[in-house]
Formats: C-alpha cells, structure tokens, sequence
C-alpha cells in the first residue's frame, strides 16, 4: 500500500497541533503572557532599579525561558496520550519518532517561537543593553528548541506517570543545565562586548545533537509509556 | 568487567557467583580504606601550602571519582538492559543509583567543608561544583522515576533510557575545569607521564581510590543480590538459595 | 492479492506463538499461539479482566510480551512495523479523537498519515456510519454512540487488511449493530482478516468464523 | 439520609488530594526539588556575584511563587473534569464550593507550603540576609494561598471557557499584582530595617477577603464549566 | 419510609415538566414530561445522538434546561440540590475513577462524601460486582469492564433512592450484565426508582417497568 511520505506525514502533524493551539485562541497567548509576566514581576518584585535590572536582566530572561518550556512540557503530549490518539498515532505506518519531532516542532511554534520575538521587548523593559539584544535573540532560538526537545523527551518518559510535582523538572533540568549557562554566557559577552560567537556556535551543536537523538530517545520513551 | 556480567546473565548463576565475591571485595576494601587513612592522615607529608587542611583529599577525590565512575557503571548496565532485554542488567543498575548518589553527597559535602577555609564560603556556583549538583540531581531523577512506576518492567526501561540520556553531564563535569577556568582545582592526578602531585601523597590517594571502588563493588553486589531475589521471589532457586545458607 | 496461489491462501496472514504476558505479580495469559487466514474472523470472548485487550495490543505491537512473537506475512512484526501498520487498523476501547477538532478533522489526520484518500473518501465513510451534521461539531460534544461510529469510519477507510476490533458494538443503537456485522462480512468479502473482540455474538455468518475462549 | 458533616467532607477532600500526589513517599520531596533547582538555575544563568545574588533574591523567591502557584492552577481542576471526577462531585450532597475550597488547600500544601519552608534555605544559598527571612517566610505563607486561591479562580473558569486562558490570565495579573507588591515590600523592609508589620497586615487582609469569596466564585463557573 | 400512606406512595417521586434542551443550533428534544414512582423503572430508549443522555444529566441537575423543572419528592431540584444528591446516584458513561488510585480508594472517597460508610461496606460492594484481587490495583490498569463493575459497586453501596443509570451494560460480560439486572430487579423491590438508559433490552421483569422512547 502507498503510505504517504514523511514529509506529508510531518506537515500534517505540525498543522493539526497548530489547529488544535488555535483552537483554544487562549492557550496559544499563555506562553507569551507568562513570558512577559516573569519579566514584569521581576521589576516589581525588586527595587527598580536599572543598574539591577540591567545586571539582572541576560538571568531573567533565560531562566524565563527556561521555565516558560519546563512547565509547558508538562502538557506536551499527555492530554494525546489520555484521550488515545497517540496509541493511534504509535499504530501509523509513520516512523514515531518523526511524528513526535513534528509534534514538539509544533509546539516550539507555539511556545518558543513567541518568546525568540518578544525577547527584545522584555529585554527593553529591563534596560538590556542594546547590542546585546541581537545576539540574545540568536542564542534564544538556538536554545529553546533544545529546551523543547529535552521537555519532550522527559514529559514522553513520565507521561504515563501521575503528575509527579517536581519529578518532570528533577528530569529535564539537570540536562538543559549545559544550555542555560552557554546561553547566559552568550548574553553576558555580547553585553561586555566580547564576541559571543563561540558560546552560540556551541549552543548550534547541541541543537544539532539535539535534533538527532532526541527524537529517537522520545519514540523510545513513549513506546515504554504506552506499553 | 561488562562483558563479565554479560556473561552471568541468569539470575541464579549471578546470585552464586556474587555470594562467594562480595566477602572478598568487602574485605579488601576494608584493608586498603584503613591503610589509605593511616597513609593520608599519618604517613603523607603536610602541604607546604594547605598545611593539613589538605587531607581532607584523600575523602574527597575518590568520592568525586567514583560518584562519576558509578553513573557511567549505571547507565552501560542501563543500556544493556535496554538493549538485550537482560534483567539483571536493570537490577545492577537499579542497585547502583543510591551508591552512586551517597558518593556524590560525600564529595560534595567533603568539598563543602574544604571550601570553606581554602576559598572562605562553603558554596560557589561554580562550573564544577554546580554540574556535580547536577550529577545528584540526576541520581535523583533516576531514582525517583523508578519509585513513581508502579510496574516493574516498565520502571526498568524507563529508567534505563533516562540514564543513557544523563550521561551527556558526565564530560561536562569531568572536562568542566578545563573549559571554564573555575576557582575547582584543575586536572593534577591524571595528567599522565608526571603528576603535579608530590607521590608520597599520589600513593595513598590511589590506595583509598582502589578501597572505595571495592567498597562499590561489594555494596553493589549486595545490592543487586537483594534486587534479584526481591523479582524473583516466586521462584524455585531462591527458596533452595535461600534454605542452602 | 488477486493471483496469490493455493498455496498462499493457506499460510496463514497473522500468526502469534507462545505469548505470554505478566502485569503486576499477576501473569495475565501464557502459551497463547494462533494463526488467522484471509477471509477469517477470530471472535475472542472471555469474562472481564481476562486479558483480552492485552492481547490484542500485543498482537498490535503496541505491548511487548514477555515471551513470544506476532508474526505478519511471515515478518516478525517488532522488525517491520511500519509495514505492519500500515496494513492494520485498531479501534479500542478508547475512540482516540481530539476532542476540539470535528470528527472529519480528526478522521483527515488519522488517515492522512495512512493513505492519499481524498475528502471524499472520508465524508463518505462518515456518511455511512450515519454522521452527516454532526460530522463537522467538535467531536466533544458527540454522544458516546456517534463516537464510536467515527471510530468504525476509520475503520472503514483505512483500507487496511486486518481489523482488529475492541468491543465495536459498545455504545451503538440496533441499526449500529447491524452495520457492523454487515461491514464486517464485506470486509471478510474482500479477503480481509477480523480480530474481534465482543461479549454478545456477533451477526457474522457463513465465513470461516472461528472462536477463541479466554479463562 | 445522615449526610457527614462538612468538616469531614473537606478533610476527604484534600486527603485525596495529597494521596494522588504521593502515592510513594519519595514523591514528597518533588516540590522541594523543583524549588531547589529553580533557584540553582539563577546563579547559573547569571554572575554569581554574593552582592548581585542578595539584591535578587526576594524577586527570585516571590517570582517563584507566582509561577509555581498560578501555572500550576492551570491544571488544577482540568484532569478531574476530563476524568469524570468533578462530575460526581458535582452531584455529591456536598457543597460544591466547599469541596473546591478544598482542593485548592490541598494545593497549597503541595506547592505552597514547601516554598515557604524552603524560603530560608532558598535565601541562604542566594545570600538573603539573615534578617529578612522570618518575614519573608510568613509573607509568603500569607500570600500563597491567595495566589492559589485566585488561579483556581481562574481555572474553574478556563476549565469551561476553553478558549479564554491568555485573556484570564491577562484579568488575573491586576489580582496578584498587589499581593506581589506588598510580598516583596514586606521583605524589602526587613532587609533595610524597617518594621515591615503594615505589608504582613495587608496581606492578611487579602487572604481573608480571598478565603470567603474566591470559593463560590469557583463553585459557580465549576457548574458552569460542566454544563 | 415504610409508613408512607397510599396516597404518598402514588405521587410521583420524581418528575419533570415540559422540559426543552438546546445544543448548538439544535433542538435537542422539547416538551418532554415524566414522572417514576418508588419501585419503578423508567427505560429509555432511542438511536444514538437522541438525546437520552443530555436528558439524563438534566434530570440530575448537571445541566440547566431551557425551560421547565425537574421535582423531586415536591421540591424543585435546583432549589434543594443536597437533599436531592444525597439521595441520587449516576452512573454516566465515563466511569469518574481517579486513574491513579484504586478502586475501594475511589470508592472510600465516593462514599465517604454520601454517607458515614465503613470499609466492609465499600469492601463488600466490590466483592458483589466481583473485585477482590482486582480492588487494590491502580485503577487505570483495570480492564473496561472491571471500571465499570466499580462505577455499579458505587451504585450499590451509595444507598441512594434513585438510581441514574446511563448504558450499565456497556463493557460487561455476560455474567456481569445478569448482575446488574438482578440488582435493578432488588433495588426496585426496596422501593428504590431507576432511570436506565440501554440499547439493549434489560432482564428486569415483574415490576412497574415503562418504556419511553425518544426520537
Ligand atoms: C562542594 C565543593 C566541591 C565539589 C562538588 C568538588 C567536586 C570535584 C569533582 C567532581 C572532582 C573530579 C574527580 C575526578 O575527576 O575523578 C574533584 C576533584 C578534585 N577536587 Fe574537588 N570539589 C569541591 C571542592 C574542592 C575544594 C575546595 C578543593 C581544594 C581546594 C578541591 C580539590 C580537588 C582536587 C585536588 C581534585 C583532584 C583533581 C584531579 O586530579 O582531577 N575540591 N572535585
Ligand atoms: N499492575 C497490575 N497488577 C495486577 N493486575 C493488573 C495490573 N495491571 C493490569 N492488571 C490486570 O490485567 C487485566 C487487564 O485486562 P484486559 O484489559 O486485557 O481485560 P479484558 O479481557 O479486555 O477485559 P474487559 O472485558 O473488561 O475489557 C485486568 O484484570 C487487570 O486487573
Ligand atoms: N454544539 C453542538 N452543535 C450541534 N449538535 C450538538 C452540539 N452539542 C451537542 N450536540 C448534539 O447533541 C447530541 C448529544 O446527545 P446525547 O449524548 O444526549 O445522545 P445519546 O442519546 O446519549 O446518544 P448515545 O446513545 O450515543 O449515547 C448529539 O447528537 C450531538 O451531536
Ligand atoms: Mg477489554
Ligand atoms: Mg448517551
């Protein structure tokens, strides 16, 4: 029989979880909204100062980012497993895990990519110096999808699990560390003026490896979740 | 040392082989840990530069050591398990998250306590120190995966890929003090050919090296021992092991 | 398909030998061995929790037994799933539809990832289980019978050779009832294989129907 | 027919709570681990300077509170409805918004309380002075549960209005703004000196105004919600 | 209870006027009336995505109708809603059990919120609908038809006056289908009331049992 390649396959994934994140127009503002709330809380919680904020500002930011796509890996495919779909989706002739890469592509869409672009503004907000807005930007989108990748990976182990509290962060977080600190690293040579070139071609490998072996370990883990 | 445990695969025939090893392992431990203290404490000679604050050494860089070795132990056990589909593989590394994990809370505390008069605080975030935090972390992780799946099997794999996938942290906390420059002390034991350590100190710090690893080895083995017995409870062997004591 | 010999038509399509299954401390089946020709239907019954759902998520790949293997076509299937799969088509006991999306949107990914079947071919398997308005609401707000009928019309236009079926009469009125017997002996028609799991007999006749007890 | 008493049903209530929480004991410490890492991740992210890390840290504390409260509430009613559970206790002889009163104290013992027992380790190792952790430890336990208390609010109502999140949790920022201020105020006093007994009151008072209203605003978009 | 006068006993327990329901643009059914008297069967029937389970949770005060009422025992429900769930009991299609816990953990909460019920109470319960071994594992690895057995468990140790039953049979083998009639066939003679919505035709025979059919 003629399956579809997996081109189709991706494509379609990808444009049904968007379908889905419309939807609920809501869901498709929350990571955004959270976003921009840490970095606002962040000012009113400390004494604006901007000299702070400025010394701040490169943490904030990534630890933001950082959360904003710990706590939404929560969700990433757990409501998929509870209401079936992913046992359909384990029975396709489709390769899992290309099915999961486009499902965690489609939620960088949603979640990270809104965060890459909003990243100037929060930066303006907390006095980020300006020259170091555009490498935070580079060093952002580089960054979230390893983030994304990794959450994947740790929600398609736990998913079967009962919402464990911190379990899921006790997973990721220890192997996104690598990513925080190169990532803050770029920020803070770029606003020293040192070229940040190094830490984000660093952080371009991880995202390769990412890219390559995550997908593999989600399909494993989910294949072990679903079982 | 992995194809060796390959090559016991059937439960019963490790349970043997690791009753009649771990007295052996346990007692050599016991020898070389209690020589390596008498060396560190009396015999080595006092730091021109740290005095005696420096002994504190021969606990903290086998523990640092080990704790390391251990997660690497864990997670090729891990993988085998995954791959071959080998109980006892799961059971070794199950047996060797907590060892793994105390070792890495003694270097951290030893370091701690060291910290504290060499650079004047207990805690730095450090490149080093943090990503042993993170090597707990991980512990961690691996053990509380396996407490929250309830079914054995599944506890086994999942676990087993998560410790495959930790293992990326391993280089970043070996290679740390080499590619940020850290307040940590860099590399001075295994830069081969000569060793920036005196080897009157060198000698004891191996010898409490080799005692902590056989430690590892006994306790582990006990561990898995227990592991073993504990899944095949309704098994025929381990009534007749058990009754044959 | 059309040319296959004598000889073919006899090896079985799907063959399992020895499974066995542990969950808990509590193992579930052991030696469990069966073949299921072209043209069959293999009606499996048993009381509840006897493990007839395991079963058939094993015989889907989707559980790993503890001893034994599924065969299809002759290839074990944990080495070749993706051709597997793409000639198997399961309905359990859960309907696997996104709530959010209507049940033409959900039937449009399930079977794209399977087969260029064109907007036709699913609204006219929707409109044969009986959903024609309600195929386009939020499958949210379906009834629990017109879910399972989105169920059947992914059945109905995978196309695949082997149905495995979990309780499909579940939920359906009388005339639903019907239409699955009478789908199914089309299907058995078309050289197609039947899993089927179900407490009340089924309507399927005059087919090689053969049963399977479960303790 | 003898219905149990009130007080009986409330303590069913978060019993059950805590148990699917922890069905294994070791599960206990999760929230603990997540708080712990959190606040690992900021010195990481940025120099990790002692005076850098004193001047941030109540932000990082009260900034860790509001997501751990108001992310988490997201979920907090959605698996019980999609479960069928809200269902029946929707039609148990109990009082909705009692019960729902209930799963939010047992939310808060989850996420709440061991961030206010972890403030002073938390504040330690982020070099919070000694003096400021006493009030910050009871400005949190006032102000947590009124965040709790609002993000349930808000999540009987995103669990029935499934295309609102962005835009409640855009309502719900006003809400939580004040308690916000006045935490970080309360602590901010105490690291300068000045008697910080005024922001602990307001706070009080908030808790109060939350404990008697936000319950029957949950109950009635619950049944909304279930309609 | 026992000293209710002839008179009482012929007034209707429950009843409903003249109620009307809307979903989307639909009508979904209007002007439907009904009254159960104690130790009576109200089945009803009708095709799938009729209506019968939107008027089910209308009766039970889940849903809000466009027009008319539901009274019981002469007091209009959504007035008097803890009176009248203290002695209702549903069983809808999903089974509400907490994956995680088991089934007498789910059940201790269930019932702990209705009555003061001890453990033999609940214990017993699983026992009737045949849950021994099966009681104590983490619900979600049940079996459809054991979650259903413990939503029938919740029934019957709930003590309510009113049963609220939507497709009990769903799922059940064959003894487990005997059971439920048979406990139907008990509840009635202890003048409880039944509403029972099934495609299939229940085993109930020798009470007040009526038909009502729903287009
Ligand atoms: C909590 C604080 C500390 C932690 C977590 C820590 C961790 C580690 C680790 C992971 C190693 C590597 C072991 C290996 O490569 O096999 C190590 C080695 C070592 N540590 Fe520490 N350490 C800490 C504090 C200190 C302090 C304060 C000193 C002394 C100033 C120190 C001196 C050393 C030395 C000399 C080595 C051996 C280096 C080598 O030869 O590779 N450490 N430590
Ligand atoms: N961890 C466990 N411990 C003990 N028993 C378990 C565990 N997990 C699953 N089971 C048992 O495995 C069985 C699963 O059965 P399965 O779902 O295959 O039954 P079934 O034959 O499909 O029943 P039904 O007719 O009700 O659908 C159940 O009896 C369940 O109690
Ligand atoms: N928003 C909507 N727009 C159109 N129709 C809707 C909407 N919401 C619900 N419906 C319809 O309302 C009906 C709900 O029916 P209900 O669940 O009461 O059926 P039922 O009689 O219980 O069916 P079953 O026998 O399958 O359980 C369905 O036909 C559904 O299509
Ligand atoms: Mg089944
Ligand atoms: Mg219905």
């Amino acid at each position: 029989m003629d399956i579809p390649g997996l081109g189709t396959a991706f494509i379609l994934q990808v444009r049904r979880d968007l379908q889905l994140a419309f939807r609920h127009v809501g869901q498709l503002a929350n990571p955004l909204m959270f976003f921009i709330m840490v970095t606002t809380l962040f000012p009113l919680a400390l004494n604006p100062m901007p000299r702070l904020l400025e010394a701040i500002a490169p943490g904030v930011l990534w630890v933001a980012a950082l959360l904003a796509s710990l706590l939404a890996a929560e969700g990433l495919f757990r409501q998929d497993v509870d209401d079936g779909t992913m046992e359909q989706l384990a029975l396709s002739p489709q390769p899992l895990a290309l099915m999961l890469l486009a499902k965690t592509v489609a939620h960088w869409l949603i979640t990270g990519l809104p965060l890459v672009i909003m990243s100037p503004v929060v930066g303006y907000a907390l006095f980020l110096p300006r020259d170091a807005v555009p490498t935070t930007m580079i060093a952002l989108a580089l960054a979230t999808p390893i983030l994304n990748l990794v959450g994947g990976s740790m929600a398609a182990l736990t998913v079967g699990l009962r919402r464990g509290g911190g379990l899921l962060s006790l997973l990721i977080l220890p192997i996104v560390m690598p990513v925080l600190i190169f990532g803050a690293r770029a920020t803070d040579m770029a606003m020293t003026g040192v070229d940040p070139a190094g830490a984000l071609y660093l952080l371009a490998a991880l995202l390769l490896l990412a890219v390559s072996l995550t997908p593999f370990a989600m399909a494993a883990a989910m294949r072990i979740s679903l079982d | 040392m992995w194809t060796w445990f390959h090559k016991l695969g059937s439960p019963p025939h490790f349970y043997r082989i690791a009753t009649r090893l771990t007295p052996w392992f346990g007692w050599a431990a016991l020898l070389l840990i209690v020589a390596g203290v008498y060396g560190g404490l009396y015999v080595a000679p006092t730091d021109y530069q740290q005095l005696d604050g420096f002994r504190i050494i021969y606990v903290h860089v086998p523990s640092a050591s080990l704790s390391l070795f251990i997660y690497v132990n864990m997670a090729l056990a891990a993988a085998a398990g995954l791959i071959w589909r080998i109980k006892l593989a799961h059971a070794i590394a199950a047996a060797c998250a907590p060892i793994g994990a105390s070792f890495t809370f003694l270097a951290l505390a030893t370091g701690s306590i060291w910290a504290k008069p060499m650079w004047g605080t207990w805690w730095v975030w450090d490149a080093r120190l943090t990503s042993e935090l993170v090597l707990l972390f991980l512990y961690f992780g691996f053990m509380a995966l396996r407490a929250a799946i309830d079914d054995e099997n599944r506890a086994d794999r999942a676990s087993a890929l998560l410790a495959i996938i930790g293992v990326i942290n391993v280089p970043i906390i070996k290679y740390s003090v080499d590619w940020w420059n850290t307040l940590h002390q860099p590399a001075t034991i295994s830069k081969l050919g000569k060793p920036s350590m005196d080897s009157d100190m060198l000698i004891w710090l191996l010898i409490m090296l080799a005692g902590f690893m056989c430690y590892f080895v006994a306790v582990v083995l006990t561990r898995a021992k227990a592991e073993v017995l504990q899944r095949a409870r309704d098994q025929k062997w381990v009534r007749q092991a058990l009754e044959g004591k | 398909m059309e040319n296959t010999s004598r000889e073919d038509s006899k090896a079985p399509l799907l063959e399992a030998h020895d499974l066995e299954l542990w969950r808990g401390d509590r193992r579930l089946f052991e030696g469990i061995s069966l073949a299921v020709h072209e043209s069959e239907l293999l009606h499996i019954t048993g009381p509840n929790g006897c493990g007839k759902t395991s079963l058939l998520r094993v015989l889907c790949g989707l559980t790993l037994p503890e001893t034994g293997k599924v065969i299809w076509k002759g290839r074990q299937v944990a080495r070749s799933r993706a051709d597997y799969h793409s000639e198997m088509c399961y309905v359990g006991h859960r309907e696997s539809l996104k709530a959010d999306l209507s049940a033409y949107e959900n039937l449009g990914f399930d079977l794209g990832l399977r087969r260029d079947a064109g907007t036709e071919v699913i609204r006219s398997a929707l409109e044969e289980v009986g959903l024609t308005r309600a195929a386009d609401v939020p499958s949210r707000s379906l009834s629990a019978g017109q879910k399972r009928r989105v169920s059947i019309a992914r059945c109905l236009a995978s196309k695949a050779r082997l149905w495995v079926l979990d309780e499909p009469y579940t939920n359906l009125d009388v005339a639903g009832r019907e239409f699955v017997d009478e789908m199914m002996t089309r299907h058995l028609q078309n050289d197609g294989l039947v899993l089927l799991v179900a407490h009340q007999s089924h309507g399927v006749a005059g087919h090689t129907v053969r049963q399977m007890e479960m303790a």
